[in-house]
């Protein structure tokens, strides 16, 4: 119950990349958000058949090209170059956000700057000081079938992430349906968290320590193991 | 995993009673015609699907696809907005009989009430209708000094689409102005059945090329060399 | 004065298809509707380019190809086979419609059972009885920048298609621009008839008397003369 | 009656100040780089046009395409999702010290505003941004359950756009990813003037390939070897 040391022990936004991974679905179409959620798809298990969409009008592309190969015309929503796998299509930005808000993704994946237990996400800015910037994040909150953070659990300074009532400005309201955290794997149901996953490192007084909110348990929580070298 | 039906019979198979069903075309050009009849041979020998609601331009023409579909009795109600045609009596004798419901919506209201309910719009505004019997009991607005009419997005538990190129990943092309309804219902309806003329490996249809992405598609089926209704009436074929 | 047989000396739908393809201008946009509208493509004046468009995805068509030669997916609005233009090109019915209301189309041409001196249309019913059918009409009187009617200048039987009301059920609401009828040329301009052009052989007292409301004349009044042979 | 112009400064000859373009590609993803660096020629030379309100998803990048414009002062307002980027100090100093405005939108909303302008619908609903501070003062109301934002359509006097094939009578396809907003831009202006790489007669593109009818498009111009925003900007190149 006691040791665990929260700087130390817990887990990379890489290992956090992995396990939110292995909840990809066969044969399902999913957006990543810029940054650190891009980083799923490199730990897509093997034996399921992800379509990834971006905003900006390509469904199905896949790794970016080696550098010096970029075609600057091919570009993700992070305006990062990418190259396109067998089955990929091109359309407009209107037909794009039709697919985000027509209810057309499995799931869609964002970073947070906090999440509320009733499902709601602050990830857009934290203050009315520098240029605001918003891009298609308030879309992709709405329509997804799944719509998941990946986020550390807490703020660099130790503060929660995981909150009553976000008190940044919103993305979205009551929108998200699982957290993937640097501690846990937590699902958002009737204006709750609910814990599903830990790391077997931690205790339960110790994660909800860190949290801001009361972590519900409904049945078996499971372990995060995450394998070596990731 | 794979969209991949193996027939026509396959690909209607759980399509159940009272089902709200788009059929893709404008007349017989894109009309699934096959997967049309497959619905009928189904409810022959079943009983089922019955009391469906079909959305689609016209209802029905000559003795064939969905005029059969009135005929053989598996219809409740039609969305549409040209019911009248040369050879619509499967719809009129129902419909004066009483016997069949009509929703009847302006062509490109139709068509945009798809399309927001692909896009996750639930209402919009448009001009058309504003003054007329078809705008009762809407909300009206004006707009920079023009009146304007709210619709709701119009959704289907099935699509049933006529593509030409298709790959194994749902995408899909259209053969001339057989695309017209097709690209639309596939984005809003749950569950989206394509027939094909050619299906092919996933990349058989260049990126820019494709008209509806995989991702608007859940079944795909070849029937290569697809009838078209118009010869079909033409030659007095009744299904 | 006198002399003028209205059913014997009025124009035929052809040659009203004629006065109206006069002003189809160079560089234009067109939709006819089905059935005598359509009828103004063949008199399209030489040296002047006029892209036509059809409410089911196709713009840039031509003629009818010959019998024998059709091809059923290569249709327009009225089930009838066309052939292509170079430079034609196809889109789905909401971006059909996005032409028609979006005020990209120059001139929509349509029938009428009876056009109100405001610009109401009525075409699309007479009545309550039968099996009602709008098409495509409710929405292409929006959006044209020229909404034109052809229509004979009487019903069958002598009454009046230009009112001061109509009383059948509308198609639009002040949408009507221009009237072509099987006697004159009619403007609809602040609530008002303005007549352009007429037969030389009918009297202003003789065309006011078969007209439902009254007609304005502003200008002078032109004559409608068609070429022999039409 | 042609709709070819023979320069990318003929084609941006009219534009006045004051005047709202919508400007397409995303980040520098079929960015008109050519039309954008002949209007900053044309206001080096003579002073105008000024005073511009942009549409575009970003804000510029580095110190070329809309970058240049706002650094040479011709834009006094920016309509769009996403100004932040890593390059963009040009918007950046200029909001900061309050010398541009900012109409901040999400970049669906963005996307449909603009295709409603040019579908002819001036208002839809939309679940994008309800309860969030972008939504403030906008009229919202539920439907089947769910809240929605109503927003307005967003029109502009002129479009700026990239093409990869034009043809004579201002069919467009777009290249690769390149397509983004561009498609949609040319629906919503009063004027849309296209570059394109290759300019053909019309025919030379496919009916079934064509992305933007020539209804659209009022000006093409060809420019056959169009620089890349992105290529620009790596290399340092200030215009």
């Amino acid at each position: 119950m006691s040791g665990f040391n929260l700087m130390e022990d817990k887990l990379s936004n890489a290992q956090i990349a992995w396990r939110a991974a292995q909840d990809l679905e066969d044969g399902s179409y999913v957006n990543l958000g810029i940054g650190f959620p891009e980083m799923i798809a490199k730990f897509q298990p093997e034996g399921r058949n992800v379509t990834y969409h971006t905003e900006n009008g390509v469904l199905g592309f896949g790794r970016a090209p080696a550098e010096g190969e970029e075609d600057w015309d091919l570009i993700n929503a992070g305006k990062k170059a990418i190259t396109l796998n067998p089955g990929a299509s091109f359309f407009h930005h209107a037909d794009s956000f039709a697919m985000v808000r027509g209810g057309h993704l499995d799931l869609a994946v964002l970073g947070a700057y906090q999440v509320a237990q009733n499902g709601d996400l602050a990830n857009w800015r934290v203050g009315s000081k520098g240029v605001p910037a918003v891009g298609g994040a308030m879309d992709l909150v709405h329509g997804a079938r799944r719509v998941a953070v990946v986020t550390d659990h807490v703020t660099k300074d130790g503060g929660p992430k995981l909150v009553e009532e976000c008190t940044f400005p919103l993305t979205g309201v009551g929108c998200v349906t699982r957290v993937y955290t640097s501690l846990a794997v937590i699902d958002i149901a009737e204006g709750r968290f609910v814990l599903r996953d830990k790391l077997p490192a931690i205790s339960l007084e110790e994660l909800q320590a860190v949290t801001g909110a009361r972590l519900h348990i409904e049945g078996e929580v499971g372990a995060i193991v995450v394998p070596e070298g990731i | 995993m794979t969209k991949v039906s193996p027939s026509v019979a396959d690909a209607i198979a759980d399509i159940p009673d009272g089902a709200q069903i788009m059929i893709g075309g404008f007349g017989g050009s894109g009309a699934p015609i096959e997967l049309i009849h497959a619905l009928i041979d189904r409810f022959r020998a079943t009983g089922s699907p019955s009391n469906l609601t079909l959305i689609n331009n016209n209802a029905g023409n000559g003795s064939i696809g969905i005029a059969a579909m009135i005929k053989a009795g598996m219809v409740g109600k039609m969305i549409c907005s040209f019911p009248r045609s040369s050879n619509a009596e499967a719809f009129n004798e129902k419909y004066l009989a009483g016997e069949i419901a009509l929703e009847l919506v302006p062509q490109g209201t139709l068509a945009e009430r798809i399309r927001a309910a692909g896009a996750g719009i639930p209402a919009f505004y448009t001009p058309t209708s504003f003054g007329t019997e078809l705008a009762e009991g809407k909300p009206s607005e004006e707009f920079d000094g023009k009146m304007y009419v709210r619709e709701r997005w119009l959704k289907a538990d099935f699509a049933l689409v006529k593509g030409h190129d298709g790959d194994e990943a749902g995408n899909l092309t259209y053969r001339l102005a057989g695309r017209n309804f097709n690209p639309l219902m596939a984005m809003a309806a749950d569950r989206t059945i394509a027939q094909v003329s050619n299906l092919g490996a996933p990349g058989s249809i260049a990126p820019e090329a494709v008209i509806t992405p995989g991702i608007f598609v859940d079944v795909v089926v070849e029937v290569s060399e697809p009838q078209q209704e118009e010869m079909l009436v033409r030659t007095g074929v009744i299904y």
